[in-house]
Protein backbone atom coordinates (compact mmCIF):
# COMPACT_ATOMS: atom_id res chain seq x y z
CA UNK A 1 0.00 0.00 0.00
CA UNK A 2 1.76 3.39 -1.40
CA UNK A 3 0.57 5.13 2.29
CA UNK A 4 2.77 2.63 4.62
CA UNK A 5 5.85 3.32 2.35
CA UNK A 6 8.15 6.15 4.03
CA UNK A 7 7.90 9.53 1.73
CA UNK A 8 10.23 12.25 1.39
CA UNK A 9 8.16 15.96 2.41
CA UNK A 10 11.08 17.55 2.28
CA UNK A 11 12.37 20.04 -0.70
CA UNK A 12 15.54 22.12 -0.87
CA UNK A 13 14.14 25.76 -1.53
CA UNK A 14 10.72 27.08 -2.24
CA UNK A 15 7.82 25.15 -3.60
CA UNK A 16 7.32 26.38 -7.48
CA UNK A 17 3.72 26.97 -8.56
CA UNK A 18 4.39 24.79 -11.83
CA UNK A 19 5.55 21.68 -9.71
CA UNK A 20 2.01 22.25 -8.21
CA UNK A 21 0.51 22.57 -11.43
CA UNK A 22 2.26 19.25 -12.35
CA UNK A 23 0.95 17.67 -9.03
CA UNK A 24 -2.80 18.34 -10.07
CA UNK A 25 -2.80 17.67 -13.43
CA UNK A 26 -1.38 13.93 -12.60
CA UNK A 27 -4.84 13.39 -10.83
CA UNK A 28 -6.64 13.50 -14.02
CA UNK A 29 -6.22 9.96 -14.76
CA UNK A 30 -8.05 9.31 -11.33
CA UNK A 31 -11.43 8.99 -12.09
CA UNK A 32 -12.74 8.68 -8.87
CA UNK A 33 -11.73 11.56 -7.41
CA UNK A 34 -14.53 14.40 -7.08
CA UNK A 35 -12.48 17.02 -4.72
CA UNK A 36 -9.21 17.89 -4.37
CA UNK A 37 -8.39 20.35 -1.40
CA UNK A 38 -4.88 22.06 -1.12
CA UNK A 39 -3.02 23.96 1.48
CA UNK A 40 -0.09 26.12 0.65
CA UNK A 41 1.79 28.17 3.06
CA UNK A 42 3.16 31.40 2.13
CA UNK A 43 6.18 33.17 3.88
CA UNK A 44 4.88 36.74 4.76
CA UNK A 45 6.79 39.95 5.20
CA UNK A 46 6.05 40.61 8.70
CA UNK A 47 6.80 43.92 10.17
CA UNK A 48 8.58 43.33 13.55
CA UNK A 49 9.83 46.09 15.70
CA UNK A 50 9.90 47.91 12.40
CA UNK A 51 12.44 45.23 10.79
CA UNK A 52 10.57 43.61 7.94
CA UNK A 53 11.27 39.75 7.30
CA UNK A 54 13.02 39.03 4.14
CA UNK A 55 12.78 35.26 4.34
CA UNK A 56 12.21 32.23 6.22
CA UNK A 57 15.21 29.98 6.72
CA UNK A 58 13.80 26.32 7.55
CA UNK A 59 15.95 23.49 9.09
CA UNK A 60 14.44 20.19 10.61
CA UNK A 61 15.34 17.10 12.06
CA UNK A 62 14.82 15.20 9.34
CA UNK A 63 14.20 11.47 9.95
CA UNK A 64 12.07 12.29 13.11
CA UNK A 65 9.93 14.22 11.40
CA UNK A 66 9.70 11.85 7.85
CA UNK A 67 8.57 9.37 10.91
CA UNK A 68 6.16 11.32 12.37
CA UNK A 69 4.77 12.42 9.33
CA UNK A 70 4.22 8.70 8.38
CA UNK A 71 2.52 8.32 11.51
CA UNK A 72 0.39 11.33 10.62
CA UNK A 73 -0.22 9.75 7.58
CA UNK A 74 -1.46 6.28 8.28
CA UNK A 75 -3.66 8.06 10.72
CA UNK A 76 -5.25 9.98 8.20
CA UNK A 77 -5.87 7.39 5.87
CA UNK A 78 -7.79 5.39 7.91
CA UNK A 79 -9.88 8.08 9.28
CA UNK A 80 -10.74 9.63 6.13
CA UNK A 81 -11.56 8.24 2.92
CA UNK A 82 -8.88 9.43 1.12
CA UNK A 83 -7.99 8.77 -2.70
CA UNK A 84 -4.08 10.11 -2.07
CA UNK A 85 -2.41 12.87 -0.44
CA UNK A 86 0.71 14.75 -0.87
CA UNK A 87 2.98 16.50 1.47
CA UNK A 88 5.91 18.53 0.32
CA UNK A 89 7.62 21.19 3.01
CA UNK A 90 10.55 23.37 2.43
CA UNK A 91 14.12 23.48 3.59
CA UNK A 92 16.29 26.08 3.46
CA UNK A 93 16.10 29.92 2.46
CA UNK A 94 12.77 30.95 1.28
CA UNK A 95 11.94 34.44 0.50
CA UNK A 96 8.63 36.59 1.72
CA UNK A 97 5.99 35.62 -1.23
CA UNK A 98 7.88 32.14 -2.15
CA UNK A 99 5.35 28.99 -0.90
CA UNK A 100 7.00 26.60 1.98
CA UNK A 101 3.92 24.11 3.05
CA UNK A 102 2.15 22.44 0.36
CA UNK A 103 -0.83 19.78 1.54
CA UNK A 104 -2.96 18.48 -1.23
CA UNK A 105 -5.86 15.70 -0.23
CA UNK A 106 -8.27 14.15 -2.97
CA UNK A 107 -11.18 12.17 -2.15
CA UNK A 108 -14.09 11.05 -4.01
CA UNK A 109 -16.51 13.29 -2.52
CA UNK A 110 -15.47 17.14 -0.51
CA UNK A 111 -15.70 16.32 3.41
CA UNK A 112 -13.26 14.08 3.51
CA UNK A 113 -10.80 16.15 1.27
CA UNK A 114 -11.16 18.80 2.86
CA UNK A 115 -11.29 17.72 6.33
CA UNK A 116 -7.95 16.00 6.07
CA UNK A 117 -6.05 18.92 4.54
CA UNK A 118 -7.04 20.65 7.40
CA UNK A 119 -6.72 18.32 10.02
CA UNK A 120 -2.52 17.55 8.46
CA UNK A 121 -1.89 21.16 8.28
CA UNK A 122 -2.76 21.79 12.03
CA UNK A 123 -0.38 18.09 13.00
CA UNK A 124 2.53 19.95 10.78
CA UNK A 125 2.61 22.52 12.41
CA UNK A 126 2.43 21.05 16.17
CA UNK A 127 4.09 18.07 15.36
CA UNK A 128 6.85 18.04 13.16
CA UNK A 129 9.94 18.83 14.34
CA UNK A 130 10.65 21.75 12.14
CA UNK A 131 12.26 25.17 12.66
CA UNK A 132 11.70 28.67 11.25
CA UNK A 133 14.52 31.42 11.38
CA UNK A 134 12.66 34.89 10.38
CA UNK A 135 15.42 36.37 8.66
CA UNK A 136 15.52 40.46 8.37
CA UNK A 137 16.00 42.58 5.57
CA UNK A 138 19.41 43.68 7.80
CA UNK A 139 20.18 39.80 8.29
CA UNK A 140 19.65 39.77 12.05
CA UNK A 141 17.07 36.77 12.71
CA UNK A 142 15.04 35.76 15.30
CA UNK A 143 13.08 31.95 15.92
CA UNK A 144 9.27 31.96 15.07
CA UNK A 145 6.96 30.12 17.27
CA UNK A 146 4.02 28.26 15.95
CA UNK A 147 0.34 29.02 17.98
CA UNK B 1 30.15 4.21 24.84
CA UNK B 2 28.82 6.85 23.72
CA UNK B 3 25.60 9.11 22.93
CA UNK B 4 24.67 11.48 20.63
CA UNK B 5 23.02 14.48 21.36
CA UNK B 6 21.35 16.75 19.04
CA UNK B 7 19.99 20.53 18.99
CA UNK B 8 18.08 22.25 16.74
CA UNK B 9 17.12 25.80 16.01
CA UNK B 10 17.70 28.36 18.60
CA UNK B 11 19.32 25.80 20.47
CA UNK B 12 21.74 24.81 17.97
CA UNK B 13 23.44 28.40 18.11
CA UNK B 14 24.38 27.83 22.10
CA UNK B 15 25.62 24.20 21.48
CA UNK B 16 26.28 23.55 17.93
CA UNK B 17 24.17 20.74 15.95
CA UNK B 18 25.17 17.55 17.63
CA UNK B 19 27.78 16.22 20.56
CA UNK B 20 28.96 12.60 20.76
CA UNK B 21 29.42 12.27 24.83
CA UNK B 22 30.35 9.54 27.22
CA UNK B 23 27.15 7.47 27.90
CA UNK B 24 25.35 8.78 31.05
CA UNK B 25 22.65 6.74 32.75
CA UNK B 26 19.43 8.97 32.56
CA UNK B 27 18.33 11.65 30.42
CA UNK B 28 17.85 14.00 34.11
CA UNK B 29 22.10 13.15 34.63
CA UNK B 30 22.25 14.39 30.83
CA UNK B 31 20.33 17.28 31.17
CA UNK B 32 22.50 18.31 34.02
CA UNK B 33 25.82 17.62 32.56
CA UNK B 34 24.91 19.79 29.31
CA UNK B 35 23.43 23.15 31.69
CA UNK B 36 26.97 23.12 33.42
CA UNK B 37 28.83 23.48 30.37
CA UNK B 38 25.92 25.20 28.34
CA UNK B 39 24.15 27.55 31.55
CA UNK B 40 22.24 29.35 28.73
CA UNK B 41 20.60 26.41 27.97
CA UNK B 42 19.13 25.82 31.20
CA UNK B 43 16.51 28.68 30.55
CA UNK B 44 15.22 27.42 27.17
CA UNK B 45 12.21 25.93 26.11
CA UNK B 46 12.66 22.56 24.72
CA UNK B 47 10.49 18.41 24.01
CA UNK B 48 13.07 15.72 24.64
CA UNK B 49 13.52 12.90 21.70
CA UNK B 50 14.95 9.92 22.20
CA UNK B 51 16.03 7.58 19.30
CA UNK B 52 13.35 10.27 17.72
CA UNK B 53 10.85 9.55 19.90
CA UNK B 54 9.59 12.50 22.01
CA UNK B 55 9.72 11.16 25.71
CA UNK B 56 8.65 13.11 29.01
CA UNK B 57 9.84 11.90 32.56
CA UNK B 58 13.57 10.61 33.10
CA UNK B 59 14.25 7.97 30.84
CA UNK B 60 17.62 5.60 31.15
CA UNK B 61 19.92 5.83 28.16
CA UNK B 62 22.74 3.43 26.94
CA UNK B 63 25.57 3.44 24.52
CA UNK B 64 24.39 4.27 20.75
CA UNK B 65 21.15 6.38 21.76
CA UNK B 66 20.15 9.52 19.86
CA UNK B 67 18.78 12.04 22.08
CA UNK B 68 17.63 15.75 20.50
CA UNK B 69 16.97 19.01 22.38
CA UNK B 70 13.52 20.43 20.07
CA UNK B 71 12.86 24.01 20.79
CA UNK B 72 9.18 24.87 19.87
CA UNK B 73 8.74 23.53 16.49
CA UNK B 74 7.58 26.13 13.59
CA UNK B 75 7.11 24.37 10.54
CA UNK B 76 4.89 25.20 7.78
CA UNK C 1 -12.82 48.20 -3.61
CA UNK C 2 -12.37 45.04 -5.66
CA UNK C 3 -14.94 42.50 -3.71
CA UNK C 4 -17.84 45.29 -4.94
CA UNK C 5 -17.39 44.48 -8.92
CA UNK C 6 -19.21 41.69 -10.29
CA UNK C 7 -16.27 39.31 -11.50
CA UNK C 8 -17.66 36.75 -14.45
CA UNK C 9 -17.05 33.33 -12.34
CA UNK C 10 -17.62 31.24 -15.39
CA UNK C 11 -15.28 29.74 -17.85
CA UNK C 12 -16.11 28.06 -20.84
CA UNK C 13 -14.77 24.00 -21.01
CA UNK C 14 -12.44 22.68 -17.96
CA UNK C 15 -10.29 24.31 -15.80
CA UNK C 16 -6.39 24.09 -16.58
CA UNK C 17 -3.85 23.09 -14.32
CA UNK C 18 -1.76 25.81 -15.71
CA UNK C 19 -4.18 28.62 -15.11
CA UNK C 20 -4.44 27.04 -11.27
CA UNK C 21 -0.64 27.52 -11.39
CA UNK C 22 -0.66 30.91 -12.69
CA UNK C 23 -3.08 32.20 -10.22
CA UNK C 24 -1.21 31.12 -7.46
CA UNK C 25 2.31 32.34 -8.88
CA UNK C 26 0.72 35.96 -9.10
CA UNK C 27 0.41 35.82 -4.94
CA UNK C 28 3.58 36.07 -4.67
CA UNK C 29 3.72 39.70 -5.12
CA UNK C 30 1.59 40.08 -2.06
CA UNK C 31 3.50 39.52 0.62
CA UNK C 32 1.09 39.91 3.64
CA UNK C 33 -0.35 36.46 2.67
CA UNK C 34 0.70 33.97 4.70
CA UNK C 35 -1.88 31.01 3.71
CA UNK C 36 -3.98 29.68 0.67
CA UNK C 37 -6.42 27.18 0.70
CA UNK C 38 -7.88 25.79 -2.59
CA UNK C 39 -10.46 24.05 -3.73
CA UNK C 40 -11.39 21.99 -6.81
CA UNK C 41 -14.21 20.15 -8.52
CA UNK C 42 -13.43 17.54 -10.74
CA UNK C 43 -15.72 15.27 -12.51
CA UNK C 44 -15.77 11.55 -11.21
CA UNK C 45 -16.46 8.56 -13.61
CA UNK C 46 -19.43 7.50 -11.35
CA UNK C 47 -20.87 4.25 -12.62
CA UNK C 48 -24.92 4.62 -12.30
CA UNK C 49 -26.79 1.45 -13.00
CA UNK C 50 -23.88 -0.13 -14.77
CA UNK C 51 -23.33 3.19 -17.06
CA UNK C 52 -20.53 5.05 -16.41
CA UNK C 53 -20.30 9.22 -16.47
CA UNK C 54 -18.40 10.05 -19.96
CA UNK C 55 -18.73 13.96 -18.28
CA UNK C 56 -21.18 16.62 -17.06
CA UNK C 57 -22.41 18.86 -19.21
CA UNK C 58 -22.89 22.39 -16.88
CA UNK C 59 -25.41 25.04 -17.47
CA UNK C 60 -26.15 28.06 -15.32
CA UNK C 61 -28.72 30.79 -14.99
CA UNK C 62 -25.71 33.03 -15.23
CA UNK C 63 -27.20 36.95 -14.31
CA UNK C 64 -28.60 35.72 -11.34
CA UNK C 65 -25.49 32.91 -10.65
CA UNK C 66 -23.09 36.14 -10.72
CA UNK C 67 -25.05 38.23 -8.34
CA UNK C 68 -25.87 35.41 -5.85
CA UNK C 69 -22.00 34.96 -6.11
CA UNK C 70 -21.41 38.77 -5.32
CA UNK C 71 -23.82 38.61 -2.47
CA UNK C 72 -21.73 35.42 -1.48
CA UNK C 73 -18.30 37.09 -1.74
CA UNK C 74 -19.16 40.01 0.26
CA UNK C 75 -20.72 37.97 2.86
CA UNK C 76 -17.33 36.06 3.09
CA UNK C 77 -15.02 39.47 3.00
CA UNK C 78 -16.96 40.87 6.04
CA UNK C 79 -17.07 37.74 7.98
CA UNK C 80 -13.51 36.65 7.27
CA UNK C 81 -10.32 38.60 7.29
CA UNK C 82 -9.35 37.35 3.35
CA UNK C 83 -6.40 39.24 1.43
CA UNK C 84 -8.30 37.76 -1.67
CA UNK C 85 -10.86 35.46 -2.69
CA UNK C 86 -11.52 33.74 -6.66
CA UNK C 87 -13.66 31.60 -7.81
CA UNK C 88 -14.19 29.80 -11.32
CA UNK C 89 -17.04 27.46 -12.36
CA UNK C 90 -17.02 25.20 -16.05
CA UNK C 91 -19.73 25.68 -18.16
CA UNK C 92 -20.27 23.22 -20.80
CA UNK C 93 -19.14 19.42 -21.14
CA UNK C 94 -16.18 18.63 -18.93
CA UNK C 95 -14.25 15.05 -19.10
CA UNK C 96 -14.58 12.90 -16.18
CA UNK C 97 -11.20 13.81 -15.17
CA UNK C 98 -11.12 17.39 -15.46
CA UNK C 99 -11.92 19.99 -13.33
CA UNK C 100 -14.78 22.05 -13.70
CA UNK C 101 -14.50 24.23 -10.12
CA UNK C 102 -12.02 26.37 -8.71
CA UNK C 103 -12.19 28.31 -5.48
CA UNK C 104 -8.90 30.25 -4.03
CA UNK C 105 -8.66 31.80 -0.34
CA UNK C 106 -5.69 33.59 0.59
CA UNK C 107 -5.32 35.27 4.34
CA UNK C 108 -2.33 36.55 6.82
CA UNK C 109 -3.29 33.40 8.99
CA UNK C 110 -4.51 30.12 8.25
CA UNK C 111 -7.83 30.02 9.23
CA UNK C 112 -9.55 32.53 7.86
CA UNK C 113 -8.32 31.65 3.92
CA UNK C 114 -9.28 27.43 4.99
CA UNK C 115 -12.62 28.27 7.00
CA UNK C 116 -13.51 31.00 4.18
CA UNK C 117 -12.50 28.54 1.38
CA UNK C 118 -14.81 25.48 3.02
CA UNK C 119 -18.02 27.96 3.62
CA UNK C 120 -17.82 29.37 -0.45
CA UNK C 121 -17.59 26.01 -1.47
CA UNK C 122 -20.59 24.98 0.34
CA UNK C 123 -22.57 28.18 -0.37
CA UNK C 124 -21.93 27.44 -3.84
CA UNK C 125 -23.45 23.81 -4.57
CA UNK C 126 -26.37 25.43 -2.72
CA UNK C 127 -26.90 28.34 -3.60
CA UNK C 128 -25.60 29.23 -7.20
CA UNK C 129 -28.43 28.55 -10.00
CA UNK C 130 -26.17 25.76 -11.72
CA UNK C 131 -27.05 22.72 -12.36
CA UNK C 132 -24.60 19.51 -14.16
CA UNK C 133 -26.21 16.89 -16.50
CA UNK C 134 -23.97 13.47 -16.02
CA UNK C 135 -23.59 11.85 -20.11
CA UNK C 136 -22.84 8.43 -19.73
CA UNK C 137 -20.95 6.79 -22.42
CA UNK C 138 -23.58 5.60 -24.52
CA UNK C 139 -24.69 8.95 -24.70
CA UNK C 140 -27.69 8.79 -22.15
CA UNK C 141 -27.93 11.25 -19.65
CA UNK C 142 -29.34 12.39 -15.94
CA UNK C 143 -29.55 15.49 -13.96
CA UNK C 144 -27.02 15.57 -11.17
CA UNK C 145 -28.62 16.54 -7.93
CA UNK C 146 -26.31 18.04 -4.47
CA UNK C 147 -26.65 16.87 -1.65
CA UNK D 1 -47.51 43.52 -22.15
CA UNK D 2 -45.40 40.48 -21.91
CA UNK D 3 -43.58 38.48 -19.36
CA UNK D 4 -40.37 36.39 -19.80
CA UNK D 5 -40.66 32.99 -18.40
CA UNK D 6 -36.88 30.83 -18.15
CA UNK D 7 -36.37 27.31 -17.74
CA UNK D 8 -33.19 25.10 -16.65
CA UNK D 9 -31.73 21.62 -16.69
CA UNK D 10 -34.46 18.68 -16.69
CA UNK D 11 -37.26 21.66 -16.88
CA UNK D 12 -35.48 23.34 -20.31
CA UNK D 13 -35.96 19.48 -21.62
CA UNK D 14 -39.91 19.83 -21.23
CA UNK D 15 -40.89 23.46 -21.75
CA UNK D 16 -37.86 24.76 -23.25
CA UNK D 17 -35.15 27.48 -22.55
CA UNK D 18 -37.21 30.28 -22.39
CA UNK D 19 -41.10 31.31 -23.57
CA UNK D 20 -42.70 34.93 -24.01
CA UNK D 21 -45.90 35.20 -22.77
CA UNK D 22 -48.76 37.96 -21.78
CA UNK D 23 -49.21 38.71 -18.34
CA UNK D 24 -50.09 37.22 -16.15
CA UNK D 25 -51.73 39.02 -12.51
CA UNK D 26 -49.97 36.46 -10.41
CA UNK D 27 -47.11 33.91 -10.23
CA UNK D 28 -50.04 31.21 -9.01
CA UNK D 29 -51.83 31.55 -12.15
CA UNK D 30 -48.34 31.62 -14.43
CA UNK D 31 -47.98 28.20 -12.77
CA UNK D 32 -51.62 27.07 -13.29
CA UNK D 33 -50.90 28.51 -16.72
CA UNK D 34 -47.67 26.09 -17.54
CA UNK D 35 -49.19 22.88 -15.60
CA UNK D 36 -52.30 23.02 -18.27
CA UNK D 37 -49.76 23.33 -21.00
CA UNK D 38 -46.59 21.28 -20.17
CA UNK D 39 -48.38 18.57 -17.46
CA UNK D 40 -44.65 17.11 -16.79
CA UNK D 41 -44.06 19.95 -15.24
CA UNK D 42 -46.50 19.86 -12.78
CA UNK D 43 -44.52 16.55 -10.92
CA UNK D 44 -41.27 18.18 -11.01
CA UNK D 45 -39.44 19.52 -8.16
CA UNK D 46 -38.02 23.21 -8.87
CA UNK D 47 -38.42 26.65 -7.02
CA UNK D 48 -38.79 29.97 -8.82
CA UNK D 49 -37.49 33.24 -9.45
CA UNK D 50 -38.80 36.70 -9.70
CA UNK D 51 -36.03 38.98 -11.83
CA UNK D 52 -33.41 37.25 -10.32
CA UNK D 53 -34.13 36.46 -6.35
CA UNK D 54 -35.91 33.48 -5.20
CA UNK D 55 -39.19 33.97 -4.22
CA UNK D 56 -41.50 31.93 -2.27
CA UNK D 57 -45.52 31.85 -1.90
CA UNK D 58 -47.53 34.10 -4.48
CA UNK D 59 -46.21 37.32 -6.27
CA UNK D 60 -47.34 40.20 -8.25
CA UNK D 61 -46.70 40.11 -11.30
CA UNK D 62 -45.63 43.43 -14.00
CA UNK D 63 -45.20 43.55 -17.29
CA UNK D 64 -41.46 42.97 -18.36
CA UNK D 65 -41.17 40.85 -15.30
CA UNK D 66 -38.61 37.74 -15.85
CA UNK D 67 -39.70 34.35 -13.90
CA UNK D 68 -37.18 31.38 -13.79
CA UNK D 69 -38.44 27.74 -13.23
CA UNK D 70 -34.75 26.48 -10.79
CA UNK D 71 -34.93 22.59 -10.50
CA UNK D 72 -32.47 21.61 -7.74
CA UNK D 73 -28.94 23.11 -8.07
CA UNK D 74 -26.02 20.45 -8.95
CA UNK D 75 -23.17 23.11 -9.48
CA UNK D 76 -19.72 22.29 -8.39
Amino acid sequence: MSENKIKNIFRSGAIAAEFIADSIAKHSAKKDIGAHSIFLGQVRADIINDKTVAAIEYTAYEEMALKKMQEIREAIFSKYKLTCMHVYHSLGVIKAGELCLFVFTSSPHRRAAIDACNEVVERIKKELPVWGKEVFEDETHQWKENK
Amino acid sequence: MTINVLFFGPLAEIVGNAIEMPVVSTLHELEQKLFEQFPLLKDKKYALSVNEKIVSGNVDLEEGFTIAFLPPFSGG
